[in-house]
This record gives structure tokens, C-alpha cells and sequence, in this order.
């Protein structure tokens, strides 16, 4: 798969979603979910670009202890920007509304999802959203955080807070049409003998992903439009001048924003159990934990929330509480990385870029992962919450986890989206230079933390500016590392070799029944399922029922 | 709608994606009730504010309530009730597949309850508040009755409801679409989905009230004055 | 406690470096210590994981590699004691961390009765502190060595946070609540202050300096410098200048309002029939929203005094209050 | 599908069962205004709001048919309402224990506030 084609290649020869109308309309009226993977694909692309350009000029900021770029005012819009940007405008859509709109009928077998109409509807709801996002942005900004406390974003801020809640609350009912499809899809469009317990460990993540979309979003929706309501009429439901009080503010907030990672790493996870089997040849290793514990997180990510309040004056005993909660979440996460390292046990290993990003998230995972031990342990974290260490421990998550998971994804199924191949080369040195840099940029991060260096300072104290030095050094080498995929996949739509049915000899009903790129209902013949998922090894199929007690 | 037109050989309203008409109704069914999933943390989140401050400022709730008029709250608690009763019917005629007419006239009687509730708010109690400078942030007149704490729970109280009245109003517009459908013969024993559907938020949307009522207007109960 | 032993031979080796390139705070309170044994038992802990699962998945990538494009590999199965093993270890860990995080926490919570208390206002974009003695100062705070402090903390508008990294404390400022805040520092020097919460514009300005001085050169600075009355003394005058002493009349007295001394730390049944504790929180909001704090047999007739007081006389009236409560459980013994 | 159609039609409910459900409902109205015109002390608001489920439950099981729907549908309304749950007594969790001491028994912090805690909870 790795070599670049000589010659130009001949246009795709079958009928297939991509060509099988023309036209702009053909396509901002698609019900396709092929389609519709692919206007989120673009539209989340820009918001991605817009998000690190705010990060890029951030860290460019901080490489020296006064301030290298701009004023502190400018800095606290960059970061505001980048975070809203970046968590309600990019992850949490990123592999949800991308990968799983494309990915979730292919692998299940069915033609489309249940409600395609609302499935393109929930794209405009989104590019809505996006919108009052971008007006909030270029009519002065926003300064607020991406965490909105009261009553700083209620009473104190002068910038575009109640344009920037707006953009959030209708992106977020973006989410939940986009849950709520999910959820009656998995249930009710499965194909033939495709039990729960044969749905690839993909479906599983984006089902609890769905979920806490579900439950999640309408809470955060709720809290933003009383946020609003309080600005415009100024009543006090959250400003304590009039009676409010800002910790119920963080309450909700925290609510739907804490779930919010795992509406981020979830599906991650999904695709690395998807990409850890393919590429070694294996059947995922306790297949029932790796699903079980996706669900377990989807729930307990709920109870937890209040470990980002130990020091807000939250209640002694409330932070027992909610500190016993955290770490109960660390298990099931620490299930899933002994599982796909266990999975490559005795395997057939091979090294394509999507592996690479996959090998790099679990690595990366894991440190994200363990880093979250500190802050779930109330005696640390009351010295490391509000500092670089929480930086550095959400990006390991949010970054190395969710982003690594997402661009391995997008290599992966690229070849059935747009029916091309990738110049495999290009893209190892991609995801090989996006790991160095971002360990780089990040790990310095937690030292920083550590030392006591808060967040969100435009200008901090000189002995920090060897490890901020090093940070931004790292984000220049991680900028470099994502132009590259943005360049080659670009290119590959049009000059990419013509990609096989199945180049990676993946199982999986997208890969086994559908072609690349699939026709617009998916299946010339509807797929009927047989055998579970990941059987790589089909001549000892009969052996393996109930290995593990499902 | 269109996708149902191009397969003669499936019943009206067959979406092309589905297997079997049954398979369309369990989803559209299912997804109603992922999506009022939805809006129980939706108004949850508003319930939960509410309950922090009740329980903070108990005081000034139960004299906020007290300021309510808790005879069109009854009312109008009845008139939903009754509502949901023609909106069952109106259901059950089309299921049992009785003349359109009937279906058309339970669902117009439906239509009429619920803006008779939406008129009682809006003139008997909203109106009246605005008079008496009971609108918080808007037209919010202090004094000794009137103090900060009345104020919140006000606030509420006009979230709440507002919230509320709002999905009342998007009610009435599905009823509306739903009286043109049956109209037009969309509806038999075989596909009355939508019909179904939107049954279920009516009801849902007569559940919050249901709770809305004694949270809002008997705080404390009414039995000192 | 393998794991405490590593971490902590692991930081020492890297303290010759420190110098150069520093990757610990200073440790200067009797908190520190301990919360940097949890932290080093973390380090271990996360050290040893990833070290673990990046080598087992470096073996395995090279062990394991594909040899030819059409191999199958054997089968292995997952068994449950394994899976079960990588389950509950990690549990077990988590409970023992869970444990002694939550054991210093509580510990670190409860001020020491002895603790002197002072006094912090933040605002946009600076710390106010007052000493009970009168001594006011801006971005600074000058604390005596070995003796615990309390800092009751307020804030004007928005959220901040005082966080100070040599003692590993940090607690959030809040508007119209008064959070808490104490150490006992153990080295003189100098260590930083900073806000930890975004509060705004010149949030990353919002920084002082903690001087920690040995309890003869803290007398003398007390004794230099400015001298003010005492909070409780200026509360008291605050006190009879609004009028509040009409009312409020002495221990034994009865007045239109109930008698304040000795009320504070007790709980009190309001007419509602709720109880509450009287603290500081609770003393602002009887000033500034009295109808909300209504005790029995008192009529509701007390005059707000919202937007009236700076919350620099409020701190002050609530030292007074307080300084009431102490006398009375001094004549009470 | 045509075999099918029997099943897909879905269970037609009596009329009788209909107007019952509507009479209950409506008596459980004129129940919670009465009751609030009786002093019983803290316990007016749990049987207002006992009063209210037990609507509610009427309304769902009859009026939205899932008396006769498959489990998953009551899995799906007990899921909302125990993430109601979560959010409600966690959230209270903070908001009603912030005053209290810390206490190296906190037992005996609690028990004190239990018939106050109580009363807001419902």
C-alpha cells in the first residue's frame, strides 16, 4: 500500500455515492450519511484550523515571561477561543459526526441511519452554531474561558458572551439529533445475526458516546441559556450579587462538560479497538470488558464531575464524594489499555499510519490517563488544579487521546470514504512527527503545573521560561506535523491511487460487503452476519464461543 | 415523504432505509422517547436549579408562591389533562381506523385546550404579574413584599412556565400539521406514526406541568392565609 | 510504599540538577510534606504504567512484527483471571491512594484552633490583606514562621483564587461568601502568590508575595509601618455609627434584635424552623438580605444594608461579632 | 409485510380504560390543591409531589401506551430519570453540606441535619 502510483489514475469505475450525483444542491440536500460525514468532515476541518491558529499564536506568546505577541486582553480571547473552538466545535463532533455518520450503517449492515432528514438537519443546526461561534469571535471576541464562570461571563465581561452561549446551546442540539439517531440506529437497524455481541467494539463506544450526548447536552444547553438570561435581564440565578449562587453554575457546567471528555475519548477508543485488531490480525482481546467498559465510563463519567471544584469552596464532604466517584472511572479506562496491548499478544503486526496513530494514543492514553489520578486525589490536586499540570493532563487526553484516535481513524477508512489511497510514507512520518511533537509540547507542561505556574497567564514569572520555551517548540513541530495530512489527504482525493475494496484485509461488514467508495445505500446486497466481530482466525471459529463467559 | 412515493410496493409513509414499515414504527417511536430523554435534562436542569435555591431561600419561595394565583394553576392543570385525554383519542381514532373526521375533530379539540391554557397564562396570570411588577429583569418593582429572594423565585417561575409554554406553542404547530395530514389521508390502522409520536410529547409536555403546578404554586402549602 | 521509596530516591538524585533547572516548588509549610509524599507515590505509579505498557507494546511490535502478507495468527483467548487481575489491581491501588489523598485533605481542612486569623480581599486584579492587628497591605502577605495562619477570603467581584505553590495550599475567593484558607509556614523566605482563577483581564498581574519572617522581625514589621485600629475595634465603631447597636443590644440585654454575643459558631433556629450555623457567610447575609435570616420571636424589620458597606467593613464588622463571641465564652468559664 | 400488519397496529386501549385514567388524573388534581389547604406540617410538599407521580406514571403507562411497549422504552424513562437523580442529589450533595464543621466524627455532623435535609429532598 505504501508506493505512490506512477501514473495518473483512472477515474473510479463503479457507481458510488460520490459520483453518483453532481451538483452543490446534491449535496447540501443529501440525506446520505456518507454525505453527511463528509460536510461535518469539512466544516469541522475549518473549525480545527481556526482553534490551532489560536493555540499557535498562544504558545508563540509565551515564549518569553512578558509576553512576546500580544496584550494580556488579546491573549485571554486566544484561549477562550481555542477552547470553545476546539471542545464544542471540533472533538466533540470530530469522530461522532464524522467517522460514526460514515461509518456506523456501513458497519452494521443497514442502509442509512433511522432519521436521515434529521441527520442533515443536525448538520445545519451545527454550521448555525458554528456560525454564531465565528460572529461571536470577529465582533470582538470573547474572553471569558471556554468554562464560562459566573459571574465573571455574566456580569464583568464586555465581549460577546451571550452570541458565543447561543452558538453553543444550537451546536449542542446538533449533538443530541445526532445522538438520538445513533442510539434507534444501533438498536433497530442492525443487520441480520448481528447480535450485540458481534457489533465491532466501534459501535459500542459511539453508543455510550450517544448517551452521554443524550443526557449530557440538554443540561449544558439548559445552564448556558440561563447564563444568557442572566446577562441580558441581569437576575440573579448565578451572580451572588443577586442572590445566585456561581457554584451552581459550575455544578451544571461541569455536569455535561466533564461527560464532554468522554464524549471525546469514547469514540477514540472505539476506533483504536478497531485499529489495534486490524492491524495485528486479532481478535480484540475480552471483547466483553472492552464493551462493558465503554458503557461503564458512558455512566460513570456522570457522578464525577465535581473533582474540577475541590478548591471552589464546594463542601468537604462533596469532594469525598465525588473524589471515591473519580476514581472509579480510572478503571474501566485502565481495562481497555491492558486489553488492546494484550490483543497484540502473538499477533500479526503491521506498521500502516494508522496503527502508528494507534499505538501513539494508547501510549499517550495512558499517561493522560494516570496524570488524571493526581487530580482525582484531593490532597494533590488542591495544589495542582487551576495549574499547567490540568493543561497538560486534558491535552494528553483530549489531544494525544482523542486526536491521535480521530486521525487514525481518518486514515484508516479514508480509503472507503473516498475510494484513494494515501502515500502511506508521508503519512508515518506525519503521525511520527505529530507524537514527538506533541510530547514535547505538553510534557514540559507538567513540570510547569507542578512548579505552580497557573493557567491562563499571559505573562508569568522568568523561572518558567525554559519549559515554556521547550512547549512552544513542541507546537511548532506539532503544527508542521498536522499541515502534512491536510496536504497529502487533499491531494489524495484526486491524484491517490484508486483504493481496493479492503486494503488493509480488515473484517468488518464496510470493509467485506461494501466497495470504496460504497454505493449510496451501501450494499448491493444486504449483509447478513454470521460470525462475530474481528474473526481473523476463521478456521478456529468453533473454538472460540464464550471464551470469556459472554 | 418523497422516498415513499418512489416504492409502490411498501404502505404510505415507508422510508426507504427501513426493512419493514414495523421497523419504522419502533424507531420512530424509540426515538420519540430517546428524544424526551432529552427533554427530562433539559427541564431537569432547570428543576435542579430550582430545587437548590428552594432549598436555600425556602422562605422567600413559599412568599413568592404564595403571590401566585393558584385557581388558574388549577385550572389550567385541568385543561392540559383534558387535552391529553382528546390527543389519546384523537390517536385511537385513527388506529382503529374511524372516518377522518373524527381524528380532525379530536385533534382540533386538542388544539383548542392547549391554547385556551397558553390564553390563561398569557392574560390571567402573566399579564396580571406585569401589572404588579412582578417581571424580573424586565418590569420589577421593590418593595418590602417584593424582596430580592421573591425576585429569584420569580425568576423561576417564569423560566419554568416560559420553558414550558413554549413547547406548548411547538405543540400546537405539529397539531396543526398533523390536522392537515389527516386531512390529506396520510393516516390509516396500518401508518399513523407521526400521530403517535407527537402524542407522546403532548403528554410529556402535560407531565412537566403536572409537577409544575404544586412546585410552583403550593410551596408550603396555602392553608396561613 | 515501594513506590514512596522510588519516588522519593528518584527526586532526590534529581535535586544536584534543581539548581539548574528547577522541577520542584519550594516546600516551606507543614502541608507540603506530605502532599508531596502522595505526589512522588503518584509519580510512581504512573511512571510505572506507561514505562510498563510502552515496553510491553515495543516487545510485542518487534516480537510480534508481520512476516508475510498472508499470515494468520494463532488464536489466544483472554483469561478471566487476567482480566480480572488487571480489574481489581488497579482498584486496589486507586483505594489506597483515594485513602491517604482524602486523609491529608481532611487534615489540611481544619484550621488549628490556635490559628491567627487574617484577612483577604481579592479584587479585580489585586489582593487586599489585613492583619487583626490594623496593618493593611496590597499583593503582600507577612506571616510569621511556624505558627499557623487562617486567611478568611473574599472577593468584590468576581471569582479568584489565592493560591500559594511553596505551601501546596489553594483555595477559591468567592463574592459574598467567605472561604477559608490556613498554613503554618516552615522557612523564612520569600514565595510567590498567585490568582488561580481566571478572573479577567489582567488576571496573569493578579500575583504577590508571601514574606515569611521570624516571630521577632514579624513584631517589629507589625509594630512599624502603619498603624490602624484593629478590625474588631473598627468593627465596632462601625457597628454604633450604623446604628446597629440600637438594636442589637449587649449579652443579658434585650433589644429590638437578638443579642449577637456570643452567637457566632452557634447554630440558630430561624422561623422557618431550619437551622443554621452562624458564620461568617451567614453574618454578611444577615446584613445585607436580614430577611432571609429570620429567628423566632424577632420581628422582620431590619433595614438591608446592601451596597452600603464596603467588603472591607463587612470583614470588620464580623471581626467585631466574632470578637463578641469570644468574650462571652470567656465570661461564660 | 402485509402478514404483519396485525402486529404493527399496535394495542388499541378501551376507551373505558382511557376515561378511567382521565378520571384518576383529574380527582389527583383536585387531591393536591386540597391538600395544600391541610397543615400537615413537612410533609404538605412529598404528597404533593407523590400526588404528581403517581400522575405521571398514569400518563406514561395509559396515555403514552407503554404499558403495552417493550422493556426497552421503561429502561429508556428510568435511564432519564436516574441521571435527574444523579444530577439533583450530587449537585445537593454541595449546596446542603457547605456550612457544615468539619468533624472527625462526621456522623454526628450529620445525623443533626437529617430531618432538615429530608424536608428538602422532597
Amino acid at each position: 500500500m505504501s508506493e505512490l502510483p506512477e501514473s495518473l489514475p483512472v477515474q473510479a469505475p463503479h457507481l458510488n455515492y460520490l459520483n453518483s450525483t453532481y451538483g452543490i444542491r446534491s449535496w447540501l440536500l443529501t440525506k446520505d450519511h456518507k454525505r453527511i460525514g463528509l460536510l461535518y468532515l469539512a466544516t469541522i476541518t475549518i473549525m480545527f484550523i481556526f482553534g490551532g491558529l489560536a493555540a499557535f499564536f498562544m504558545r508563540l506568546h509565551l515564549i518569553e515571561p512578558q509576553g512576546a505577541l500580544v496584550e494580556p486582553e488579546t491573549y485571554n480571547k486566544l484561549f477562550t477561543i481555542h477552547g470553545v473552538i476546539m471542545v464544542f466545535f471540533f472533538l466533540v463532533p470530530s469522530i461522532p459526526a464524522t467517522l460514526g455518520n460514515f461509518c456506523i450503517p456501513l458497519m452494521i449492515g443497514a442502509r442509512d441511519v433511522a432519521f436521515p432528514k434529521l441527520n442533515l438537519l443536525s448538520w445545519y443546526v451545527f454550521i448555525t452554531g458554528c456560525s454564531l461561534a465565528l460572529v461571536a469571535i470577529f465582533s470582538g471576541g470573547i474572553d471569558t474561558g471556554w468554562t464560562f464562570y459566573t459571574p465573571y461571563s455574566s456580569t464583568y465581561s464586555h465581549t460577546a458572551v451571550v452570541w458565543m452561549a447561543s452558538g453553543i446551546f444550537i451546536a449542542g442540539f446538533s449533538s443530541i439529533l445526532t445522538g438520538l439517531n445513533f442510539v434507534v440506529t444501533i438498536h433497530k437497524m442492525r443487520a441480520p445475526g448481528l447480535t450485540w455481541f458481534r457489533l465491532p467494539l466501534f459501535i459500542w463506544a459511539m453508543y455510550a458516546t450517544s448517551i452521554i450526548f443524550i443526557l449530557g447536552t440538554p443540561v449544558i444547553a439548559i445552564t448556558l441559556f440561563l447564563l444568557g438570561l442572566e446577562t441580558l435581564l441581569h437576575v440573579g440565578i448565578f451572580d451572588p450579587a443577586l442572590g445566585g449562587d456561581p457554584l451552581l453554575f459550575q455544578h451544571m457546567f461541569w455536569f455535561y462538560s466533564h461527560p464532554a471528555v468522554y464524549i471525546m475519548i469514547l469514540p477514540g477508543m472505539g476506533v483504536v479497538s478497531e485499529l489495534v485488531t486490524a492491524f495485528s490480525r486479532k481478535k480484540i482481546f475480552g471483547y466483553a470488558f472492552v464493551a462493558f467498559s465503554s458503557m461503564a465510563i458512558a455512566v460513570i463519567s456522570f457522578i464525577v464531575w465535581g473533582h474540577h471544584m475541590f478548591v471552589t469552596g464546594q463542601s468537604v464532604y462533596a469532594g469525598l464524594v465525588f473524589s471515591v466517584l473519580s476514581f472509579l472511572v480510572a478503571i474501566p479506562s485502565a481495562v481497555k489499555v491492558f486489553n488492546w496491548t494484550a490483543t497484540l499478544y502473538k499477533g500479526s503486526i503491521s506498521y500502516e499510519a494508522p496503527m502508528l496513530y494507534a499505538l501513539g494514543f494508547i501510549g499517550l492514553f495512558t499517561i493522560g490517563g494516570l496524570t488524571g489520578l493526581f487530580l482525582a486525589s484531593l490532597a494533590t490536586d488542591v495544589h495542582l488544579n487551576g495549574t499547567y499540570f490540568v493543561v497538560a493532563h486534558f491535552h494528553y487526553v483530549m489531544v494525544g487521546g482523542a486526536v491521535m484516535a480521530y486521525l487514525g481513524g481518518l486514515h484508516y477508512w479514508w480509503p472507503k470514504i473516498t475510494g484513494r489511497m494515501y502515500p502511506d510514507v508521508w503519512a508515518r512520518i506525519a503521525a511520527t512527527i505529530i507524537f514527538l511533537g506533541f510530547n514535547l509540547t505538553f510534557f514540559p507542561q507538567f513540570v510547569l503545573g507542578y512548579m505552580g505556574m497557573p493557567r491562563r497567564y499571559a505573562i508569568y514569572p522568568a523561572e518558567f521560561q525554559v519549559l515554556n520555551v521547550l512547549s512552544s517548540a513542541g507546537a511548532s513541530i506539532l503544527a508542521v506535523g498536522y499541515a502534512i495530512p491536510l496536504i497529502y489527504l487533499i491531494w489524495s482525493m484526486r491524484y491517490g491511487p484508486i483504493a481496493p475494496q479492503n486494503p488493509w484485509g480488515a473484517k468488518g461488514l464496510e470493509w467485506e460487503n461494501a466497495s470504496s467508495p460504497p454505493v449510496t445505500e451501501n450494499f448491493e446486497v444486504m449483509p447478513v452476519v454470521t460470525e462475530e466481530a474481528y474473526n481473523y482466525q476463521p478456521h478456529n471459529y468453533q473454538g472460540t464461543e464464550g471464551a470469556h463467559g459472554v | 415523504m418523497s422516498d415513499a412515493a418512489t416504492d409502490h410496493a411498501h404502505p404510505p409513509g415507508f422510508a426507504h432505509q427501513f426493512e419493514t414499515i414495523e421497523q419504522q414504527r419502533e424507531a420512530g417511536s424509540l426515538g420519540m422517547w430517546v428524544f424526551l430523554m432529552t427533554e427530562i435534562l433539559f427541564f431537569g436542569g432547570m428543576f435542579t436549579a430550582y430545587t437548590v435555591y428552594r432549598a436555600l431561600h425556602f422562605g422567600s419561595f413559599e412568599a413568592g408562591s404564595h403571590l401566585l394565583l393558584w385557581k388558574f394553576g388549577m385550572t389550567n392543570t385541568a385543561v392540559l389533562i383534558v387535552s391529553s385525554l382528546t390527543m389519546a383519542l384523537a390517536i385511537r381514532s385513527a388506529q382503529t381506523g374511524q372516518k377522518k373526521g373524527t381524528t380532525i375533530t379530536w385533534l382540533i379539540l386538542t388544539m383548542i385546550l392547549g391554547a385556551a391554557f397558553i390564553g390563561i397564562k398569557l392574560y390571567f396570570e402573566w399579564y396580571n404579574d406585569w401589572k404588579e411588577g412582578l417581571v424580573p429583569g424586565l418590569h420589577w418593582i421593590a418593595s418590602p413584599e417584593h424582596t430580592p429572594g421573591v425576585e429569584q423565585f420569580f425568576c423561576f417561575y417564569f423560566f419554568m412556565t416560559g420553558l414550558h409554554a413554549i413547547h406548548m406553542v411547538i405543540g400546537l404547530g405539529i397539531l396543526t400539521v398533523l390536522v392537515i395530514m389527516t386531512a390529506r389521508n396520510k393516516f390509516s390502522p396500518e401508518y399513523y406514526a407521526p400521530l403517535e409520536i407527537s402524542g407522546l410529547y403532548w403528554h410529556f409536555v402535560d407531565i412537566v406541568w403536572i409537577f409544575l403546578f404544586p412546585l410552583l404554586y403550593l410551596i408550603g402549602g396555602r392553608y396561613q392565609h | 510504599m515501594l513506590m514512596t521509596f522510588l519516588g522519593q530516591t528518584g527526586l532526590q538524585h534529581l535535586g544536584g540538577a534543581a539548581a539548574l533547572f528547577p522541577v520542584q516548588p519550594p516546600d516551606a509549610s507543614t502541608i507540603a510534606g506530605g502532599v508531596d509524599q502522595l505526589y512522588y507515590l503518584l509519580t510512581g505509579v504512573t511512571v510505572f504504567f506507561s514505562v510498563l505498557i510502552f515496553s510491553i507494546i515495543f516487545y510485542f511490535m518487534i516480537k510480534y512484527r508481520r512476516r508475510a502478507p498472508d499470515e494468520v495468527p494463532p488464536e489466544t483467548h483472554a483469561p478471566l483471571a487476567l482480566e480480572l487481575a488487571w480489574t481489581l489491581i488497579p482498584s486496589a491501588i486507586c483505594v489506597v491512594i483515594f485513602f491517604w489523598a482524602s486523609y491529608l485533605y481532611v487534615r489540611n481542612a481544619r484550621p488549628p484552633a490556635a490559628s491567627t486569623e487574617i484577612f483577604v480581599i481579592g479584587k479585580q486584579w489585586m489582593w487586599h490583606i489585613q492583619h487583626p492587628e490594623g496593618p493593611r497591605e496590597i499583593n503582600e502577605l507577612h506571616v510569621p514562621v511556624n505558627q499557623p495562619v487562617e486567611l478568611t477570603m473574599t472577593s468584590q467581584d468576581v471569582i479568584h483564587d489565592f493560591y500559594i505553590p511553596a505551601f501546596r495550599v489553594k483555595k477559591d475567593v468567592l463574592p459574598a461568601r467567605y472561604t477559608s484558607l490556613w498554613f503554618q509556614a516552615t522557612k523564612v523566605g520569600t514565595y510567590h502568590i498567585y490568582c488561580a482563577q481566571y478572573c479577567g483581564t489582567n488576571h496573569s498581574e493578579m500575583i504577590g508575595w508571601v514574606y515569611v519572617m521570624s516571630p521577632t522581625d514579624y513584631a517589629a514589621w507589625l509594630a512599624g509601618g502603619e498603624q490602624n485600629e484593629s478590625m474588631s475595634a473598627s468593627g465596632e465603631h462601625l457597628f454604633s455609627l450604623l446604628g446597629c447597636s440600637s438594636c442589637h443590644a449587649g449579652a443579658g440585654q434585650t433589644g429590638t434584635g437578638p443579642s449577637l454575643a456570643g452567637i457566632y459558631g452557634q447554630s440558630e433556629k430561624f422561623s422557618d424552623g431550619s437551622e443554621h450555623l452562624v458564620d461568617d457567610t451567614l453574618i454578611r447575609q444577615a446584613i445585607v438580605q436580614p430577611d432571609s435570616v429570620q429567628l423566632p420571636n424577632y420581628k422582620n424589620i431590619m433595614p438591608t444594608f446592601k451596597g452600603q458597606l464596603s467588603e472591607e467593613q463587612m470583614l470588620q464588622l464580623i471581626a467585631y461579632v466574632k470578637s463578641l463571641g469570644a468574650e462571652e465564652r470567656k465570661n461564660g468559664q | 409485510m402485509s402478514d404483519s400488519h396485525e402486529h404493527s397496529v399496535g394495542h388499541v386501549v378501551p376507551i373505558s380504560v382511557y376515561l378511567a385514567v382521565f378520571v384518576a388524573l383529574l380527582a389527583g388534581t383536585a387531591l393536591t390543591t386540597g391538600v395544600a389547604f391541610i397543615d400537615l406540617g413537612p410533609l404538605n410538599t412529598p404528597i404533593a409531589l407523590l400526588i404528581a407521580f403517581i400522575k405521571m406514571t398514569l400518563v406514561i403507562l395509559f396515555f403514552m401506551h407503554v404499558k403495552y411497549q417493550p422493556g426497552l422504552t421503561r429502561l429508556a424513562i428510568i435511564c432519564a430519570f436516574f441521571w435527574l437523580g444523579i444530577m439533583m442529589t450530587l449537585t445537593l450533595s454541595d449546596e446542603l453540606t457547605r456550612s457544615w464543621e468539619m468533624n472527625p466524627k462526621p456522623w454526628s455532623v450529620l445525623m443533626p441535619h437529617i430531618p432538615h435535609l429530608a424536608r428538602f429532598f422532597f
